[in-house]
């Protein structure tokens, strides 16, 4: 459907989302980190989630939050331990807390695949290595490498600079990161952004999140955390 | 799989026209089927003309696999711009909220399924929704697929708009197809100028009829009518 | 290497391409058709040629003219026939060319997987057809796939609307094509543009083909030939 | 695969400093060896110094794995933008000619080989060139290895910038890693304090060295001497 729904608040956006749903969440650290619908998705209460997401939250904000209200089941990512995963930390360390480490351009490779109906691929990233266990190994042209299949979300939580009306995205700087794969890797793409505005007001050919992949889109002020983590 | 109508139930009589529907009135017979707000590729030849009939505000976004989202009509006189053409190579426009990407972008989104609906000609459709529509197999027919494989397997409803019948009588909507094939089980249904078919692995089933009777379509397509005569 | 070169001719822009190299042409019919650098390359000789692109020519200009001159051994493309390929069509017919149709999507997400170091990737297109033939069939999830191999490119020729002279592309309209996924795919990638421009000019949200994939450019005027092929 | 020095031809005596070099003048070391021109992606840590010490016009250009060509250095005060950061999370700035793009594209671009050169650090390599830097494997280490496996397959030429010795005094280049590793045979030269030395396939031998005599750094390293002392 055409013409995506633009929704009041961040709370009627994540409406729906059910327990055991996997739940793809944008962001790389902080930047394009989608805050408030994760805050919502908190309040709505779904949980046994698993969230596939390059880390596995920072400070106690976002994702963190998220973490640290017991909702996840299950964390995919490339990059759980950081300075500031804390939460994190300490639920992995208690055994309370599933995860999966992927490459980080195996996450992203996974999911571009989920979205453009690739069944699965070679790829050369990991090969030797102890995450290439359990994998099917193939040699192409003389190069060694490992059969990787889709990630497909239920869901997707990105985080955007302006919509249009239609569901067209154009994202700020390296806040871009994961969001336009996930959109295309989610049965409901939810996005919250900074403005939404009238179609034709985005070029045409500087769209980079095209209206088919975008469902749901809240307008949100725009809060500023510090790159470190905490409030 | 080949099925007939007796395979599945049948909920009703189908709704009819009292004559056989020129290529332009099935063209709005399609447009009235696509849901509001569909993403939709258009084929190139007859199913171009769809567009023409979808009705103002429907919301409905046309795709063209070079490139482009919210394509708009032909275009015509000066707004003709040899960077922008639909499938067909034909020159056409830009509606506001238009995005344009590249082929390989283009064939991700068709392939991971997000277009709503794909209507393509055809030489041939099966019961079992089998496609035939890239090439006749003759030995001097050059060989050209372009994106029909690629629509066949990508959209969520492909949708087929022919005539029924061959010049010389053939039908089309066959128990199973005798050219090579596009797709497999990919058609769900058939738009034609004697009547809407949904055609797949349930068998077919008559929608629609114009200007024939349903037991006589079926008789002649050889399928079991859809009810008592 | 960072700074694309920018030469004067389209003549220096093809200098070097080998007999018996695969040229990836850009374009989609006549849009994004690199005329100058095809002309070129009909002047500086090459033979025995791999043509991959979209289409097998059109009318007597680009693509056919280079196929006219005898130029090419093979072609790789998804669309030969149309109402105006008869310089193909003749040599096909004669035996004086080869030929391997792929679909279209295929073509593009090939060159993709050689651009992505993808050694390989199963696809649901043309499973069960004739196109199938002699090629890996398996099935994942419940759907069958096809295996397909990457389609790398020793050069490709490409048009485009701006280039900065760092090599940063950005494409016009439909013309954008099978462009951007050439010039990933090519060991050498030539760009023939409108216009070139300081670095800072083009919008870093709007590039579309990133620096690290320009090789040389140069600028050409614009020449407009009706849609459907003759000068 | 392990070989030592004396598997192939030796150009030369190392050049050499008659220091064990600083971290920061290992990364001036580092700068000086990428060729004008290079695409380089350089990693978390260490490795970050090295653009400090990239002549001025050198066209060195910068990328982040995180979606960005042409990175600037890290921002200060009014220029940070929590938007624009690089692979550590650091607030950067952007240069004329950059481009930012999505996940996908940025390790497709790592993975397709269009890097020039990539620097990591190391917690080992291997004289074959075997790279593990991602997890010690203790029980209590939460894995985490974000694109240093992609990163470590994808440029053309992987440096590793280290400390050649652990702080109890153990070679961290080694005939064969301990730790887990991130990618096989995929460094082709390590950068340490004590010196420079090629690996890979052919086998590890000294270029340069710092402080030290390269009979003795042979010695410690347990390598054949790569020329009568």
């Amino acid at each position: 459907m055409s013409r995506a729904e633009i929704l009041d608040s961040a709370d009627a956006a994540v409406a729906g989302i059910e327990d055991g749903a996997t739940v793809l969440v944008g962001g790389f650290g902080l930047a394009g980190m989608p805050f408030d619908l994760i805050d919502a998705l908190i309040r709505q209460g779904a949980k046994d989630l698993t969230i596939v997401s390059n880390n596995a939250g920072n400070g106690d904000v976002g994702l963190a939050a998220l973490l640290a209200a017991g909702r996840v089941r299950k964390v995919l990512c490339s990059f759980p331990r950081q300075s500031d995963s804390w939460v994190f930390d300490d639920l992995y360390r208690a055994g309370k807390i599933e995860l999966e480490v992927v490459p980080q351009g195996n996450l992203a490779e996974r999911m571009r695949a989920a979205g453009a109906g690739i069944g699965a691929f070679y790829c050369p990233t990991a090969v030797g290595t102890p995450l290439a266990e359990g994998k099917e190994v193939r040699e192409i042209d003389g190069r060694t490498y490992l059969l990787e299949y889709p990630i497909k979300g239920d869901y997707a939580l990105i985080g955007a600079h302006v919509a249009d009306t239609m569901g067209n995205l154009v994202y700020r700087r390296t806040a871009r990161n994961f969001g336009p794969v996930m959109a295309t890797a989610a049965t409901t793409t939810i996005v919250q952004v900074d403005q939404v505005v009238e179609p034709g007001t985005i070029d045409p050919e500087a769209v980079v999140t095209p209206s088919i992949y975008v469902d749901r889109i809240v307008q949100v002020t725009a809060r500023h955390y510090t790159v470190q983590g905490a409030r | 799989m080949t099925t007939t109508t007796a395979d599945r139930a049948y909920p009703g009589p189908p709704r009819s026209a009292d004559h056989r529907l020129s290529m332009d009135e099935l063209a709005a017979v399609v447009a009235r089927d696509i849901p509001a707000g569909s993403f939709v590729n258009l084929g190139i030849g007859q199913p171009t003309k769809i567009a023409d009939h979808l009705p103002a505000g429907s919301g409905v976004v046309l795709h063209t696999e070079n490139g482009m989202l919210n394509m708009g009509p032909k275009a015509e006189g000066d707004a003709i711009d040899p960077d922008l053409t639909n499938a067909g190579k034909v020159p056409v426009t830009e509606l506001p909220g238009a995005a344009y990407f590249h082929h390989a972008d283009s064939f991700a989104m068709m392939r991971g399924g997000h277009l709503d609906v794909c209507v393509l000609g055809a030489y041939e459709v099966a019961f079992n929704g089998d496609l035939a529509n890239w090439t006749t197999g003759r030995p001097d027919d050059i060989p050209a697929v372009g994106g029909a494989m690629d629509l066949a397997i990508g959209a969520k409803d492909v949708y087929v708009m022919m005539t029924l019948f061959t010049r010389s009588g053939e039908p089309k909507l066959v128990p199973r197809c005798a050219y090579p094939l596009t797709g497999l089980g990919c058609v769900s249904r058939v738009y034609t100028d004697h009547g809407v078919f949904d055609v797949g692995s349930e068998g077919i089933r008559i929608r629609e009829t114009y200007g024939v009777d349903a037991g006589e379509l079926a008789q002649r397509l050889g399928i079991t009518p859809p009810h008592p005569a």
